[in-house]
């Protein structure tokens, strides 16, 4: 893998980046790398484009913020459209299908991740978990293992079950591209 | 000075800096001999002041004495009975230092109900500044920094302090101290927080500025106008203007602050 | 054995190792970028038997640290921007009273409300001369969540052995990263109390330097005989005096206790300076970004080395000092602000180097790119 | 009613000359010597105390046990 490779995870306030970043951070972790996790930090708590990044390292990681990211998940137009101008050109764009596709020259991959969320999993809330796997599986920063430690680790006991579905069909979204 | 007495005081410190006929020196006797009368543990007093002629008090006298910044008082002295509650804590104020700069600190301790014995010096002026008008100078008085008569209203600390939730609240007078011994010694024993307005005399700044510059003449004006707080009970608005309601105003047996914390001491370790 | 390997905010391993030092009470009030440090501490402190208020302002905060420092508590206070200048005037009672407290300032931009949630680091200046008067004061700056842990227990160190207050200069970068750290078990972390005087004595004179240290023993309230402590110039017995020499006295104690230990307060990490022709000054969350730098820059080949201040006051002119008997010419000073660490270096520099600013004030971590050019600028005009 | 062995101790290094115990004195028991205290009438004493209360400068003590 690269020395660094940073992540930007965004969508809008109250859908949970924050904790999928966090969650990832942690996976890297379990994997023996290194992980800063931040996020930009508005006066909103709910709604607006919200965003976390991560940066995921084999060696110490000294400058903490994301530049220029290898890869952005974006769960909604708005999120996508201010935070896609400085994605590498070799990067990856992680888009939800209800976003309109740019017409960048950017890999793009187009997943149903609210809907499935919504439907298959019965909970648009663990859309952020379910990107999660959509991720891990598309750029293999993680390894699966690891991300489903830090998942059951993190969220509350009782929405264990659902967050696992959640991200073994993040897992298969992802890997059907 | 009585010899029973002395050993609460800094007999080095004295005689204090209070001008002639200052009330703050009855109210600080009034202190100490309540405290005598309680025979509470001088180790375990802690006497905590701001700024102010008042604020000077707990130099003199022989306990853990916190002498602080302009209207903070309450603020270290939350500080020391959360720390240690085994501590008695009184805070000695002045009206400027109490209802001015520190009046948030002291609607929020009254609020939280912590055990503490607020007394205030309460004289209508700031003394150590040179006589400036304060909160609770009254309307049309004169002080340097009101030459024309005050036209600032004026708390009535009793009243702010019960609604801010004291849970023991009452007022004497520096002319009246049998009687403020006897309110000093019932607000020491209250569990919670208790405030003792105590009407004080001035006669260097506001006595001299407000045609009252012999402390007997101030002394005549609180005896002439202190009506007991049953007394007042029976007078109208209009009887009771300009007068000084004595006694008891207010008093509750509500959970106290620290007492509270040790259970959420408890809840954190595991206990319900 | 060291703890397991855990991800962790700034803010949250500034309440681990303020317990991991002792703190046992904390009085604050919320104030962004610093909250969680208030919240973490109500969950926490209770767990251990220690006490959590929420004050009703900063200035409260403050006085109920000292007033709870006095009965032998550790106690801390955590704030930023416009809490921290309200906290000035008790920083100033417990520098003149002696009372060890940690404050922990979270910069973020300023001046008045300024950028709430963005980092700066504009409070140098104010962290030194904050408090009105000639006083001494320890200001420590970490740069990375490991070192927020180590530096918190080190303020607490500092503050209870010097009885001064110490502030841990955080900024909203290094507070609000998660990182990965390891924490060190607590049996290997060394952890100092305050001196506290022979309990068999019969007088107690609270400002009394009876091991001439500089360094008075303490006695906690209600723990024995009663004093006085006055935020006015006292004598020795702690009581308050217009006397000259007793004010010179008092004064020149309070800063030699300080500067006759500079070499145990100062704290500095050289990298690549022993070759190098432009070294980057810089603390906080700038150094990482100047670390970066520094490490794109070596590998073109360029001479170039940084000087990472973790002591901001005192200043370490020693470091800077020593930087004269090396080949560097050039000193760039990198903060988020306008210069105000820059004039202390220049300053100290007294003219053997060239000095530049990189100052950055809108609200965003300058950047290692930002550095890069700056150097090569600097290396052009050389 | 009087009681006999009353004494008045009046501290004149402390006294501040305010004369709030001269004035305030139920029984007139003070007389006033260039402002200060000097009792004129110590048999109308009560041993009520309140010179010794509202005296700001703790200059007096009136009682039989603690005069030397």
């Amino acid at each position: 893998m690269h020395e660094r490779v940073e992540i930007r995870l965004s969508g809008s306030g109250g859908q949970g980046l924050i904790l999928a970043g966090i969650i990832l951070a942690e996976a890297a972790i379990l994997d023996g790398k290194n992980a800063v996790q931040s996020q930009s930090y508005g006066p909103e708590a709910r709604g607006g484009a919200s965003r976390a990044e991560v940066i995921i390292s084999n060696i110490n990681i000294d400058y903490p913020k994301v530049s220029n990211p290898d890869v952005l998940l974006a769960l909604t137009e708005e999120a996508m459209l201010k935070y896609k101008y400085d994605l590498q050109q070799k990067g990856l764009l992680i888009i939800d299908s209800g976003i309109e596709k740019p017409e960048d020259s950017y890999k793009i991959l187009q997943v149903p991740i609210l809907e499935t969320a919504k439907n298959q999993v019965g909970k648009i809330i663990v859309a952020n978990i379910l990107a999660l796997g959509v991720l891990t599986m598309a750029t293999g920063i993680v390894s699966k293992e690891s991300i489903e430690k830090a998942v059951l680790e993190r969220v509350p006991k009782r929405t264990k079950e659902l967050n696992k579905k959640a991200l073994y069909e993040g897992f298969k979204l992802g890997k059907t591209q | 000075m009585r010899k029973e007495l002395q050993k609460y005081f800094r007999n080095d410190k004295l005689p204090h800096i209070w001008c002639p006929g200052c009330g703050h020196g009855i109210i600080t006797g009034a202190v100490v001999r309540a405290i005598d009368n309680l025979k509470l543990n001088q180790s375990k007093v802690c006497i905590v002041s701001g700024i102010g002629c008042s604020s000077r008090a707990p130099g003199y006298m022989n306990f853990n004495t916190l002498h602080t910044t302009h209207g903070r008082a309450l603020a270290f002295a939350t500080g020391i009975k959360m720390a240690n509650p085994d501590l008695k804590i009184l805070v000695l104020t002045g009206d400027g230092d109490c209802s001015a700069i520190g009046g948030n600190h002291f609607i929020h301790a009254a609020r939280r109900n912590i055990d503490i014995t607020t007394i205030v010096f309460n004289n209508s002026i700031y003394g150590m500044t040179g006589g400036q008008y304060s909160p609770m100078t009254p309307k049309a008085a004169f002080a340097t920094t009101a030459p024309y008569g005050n036209i600032d209203r004026n708390f009535d600390l009793c009243k702010l302090a019960q609604s801010a939730g004291a849970t023991y609240v009452a007022r004497g007078t520096v002319f009246h101290v049998p009687q403020l011994i006897k309110l000093i010694e019932k607000a020491l024993k209250h569990k919670g927080f208790s405030l003792l307005d105590v009407v004080d005399i001035c006669p260097t700044y506001f006595g001299r500025r407000n045609k009252m510059s012999s402390p007997i003449a101030m002394m005549n004006k609180i005896r002439e106008m202190s009506v007991t707080v049953r007394s007042a009970s029976k007078m109208s608005e209009e009887e009771l203007s300009g007068k000084i309601v004595i006694g008891e105003f207010h008093e509750e047996r509500v959970p106290e602050y620290t007492e509270e914390y040790a259970k959420v001491i408890e809840k954190a370790q595991g206990g319900n | 054995m060291s703890k397991k390997i855990i991800l962790m905010q700034g803010n949250e391993a500034c309440v681990e190792g303020a317990l991991a030092a002792g703190m046992r009470f904390f009085a604050g009030y919320p104030i962004t970028p610093s909250t969680e440090i208030a919240e973490i501490s109500a969950e926490k402190l209770p767990k251990l038997g220690g006490k959590f208020i929420q004050m009703e302002d900063e200035i409260a905060s403050m006085g109920a640290i000292i007033g709870a420092s006095l009965t032998g508590f550790k106690s801390m206070t955590a704030t930023s921007g416009p809490g921290f200048s309200l906290k000035q005037e008790n920083i100033g009672f417990a520098c003149l009273a002696e009372i060890p407290c940690v404050v922990v300032n979270v910069q973020r931009g300023g001046p008045s409300t300024g950028l709430p949630t963005l980092p700066a680091q504009g409070d140098v200046m104010q962290t030194r001369w904050g408090t009105h008067g000639d006083h001494p004061i320890i200001v420590i700056s970490p740069s990375s969540v490991r070192e927020v842990y180590d530096m918190t227990i080190r303020a607490f160190n500092l503050s209870e052995k010097y009885r001064v207050p110490c502030i841990l200069l955080m900024d909203e970068v290094v507070a609000h990263m998660r990182e990965k750290v390891e924490l060190p078990e607590q049996s290997s972390i060394d952890i100092i109390n305050r001196k506290y005087l022979n309990p068999s004595m019969s007088v107690y004179k609270p400002y009394m330097d009876y091991d001439g240290d500089g360094i008075p023993p303490m006695m906690n309230f209600g723990d024995g005989l009663p004093y006085h402590v006055t935020g006015l110039i006292h004598d020795i017995s702690g009581f308050p005096s217009t006397n000259a020499d007793v004010s010179k006295d008092l004064l020149n104690r309070l800063m030699s206790k300080i500067y006759n230990n500079l070499d145990d307060i100062l704290e500095y990490e050289n990298i690549y300076t022993e070759d190098a022709e432009t070294v980057i000054v810089s603390f906080g969350s700038t150094a990482r970004s100047v670390h970066r730098a520094v490490y794109l820059l070596r590998q073109e080949g360029f001479k170039v080395g940084m000087l990472r201040l973790k002591t901001i006051w005192p200043f370490a002119h020693k470091a800077i000092k020593k930087l004269k008997q090396t080949p560097v010419r050039n000193l760039l000073v990198a903060e988020m602000n306008f210069g105000q660490l820059l004039e202390t270096v220049k300053a100290s520099a007294e003219g053997a180097f060239r000095t530049y600013g990189l100052n950055k004030y809108n609200g965003e971590l300058i950047t290692p790119q930002e550095v890069i050019n700056k150097v090569r600028e600097v290396a052009k005009h050389a | 009613m009087t009681q006999k062995n009353i004494k008045i101790y009046i501290d004149e290094k402390a006294c501040k000359k305010c004369g709030l115990c001269i004035a305030f004195c139920p029984k007139k028991v003070y007389g006033s010597e260039g402002g200060k205290p000097v009792i004129v009438n110590l048999s109308a004493c009560t041993d009520c105390k309140l010179c010794e209360l509202r005296c700001p400068d703790y200059a007096i003590i009136v009682g039989g046990e603690n005069i030397e």
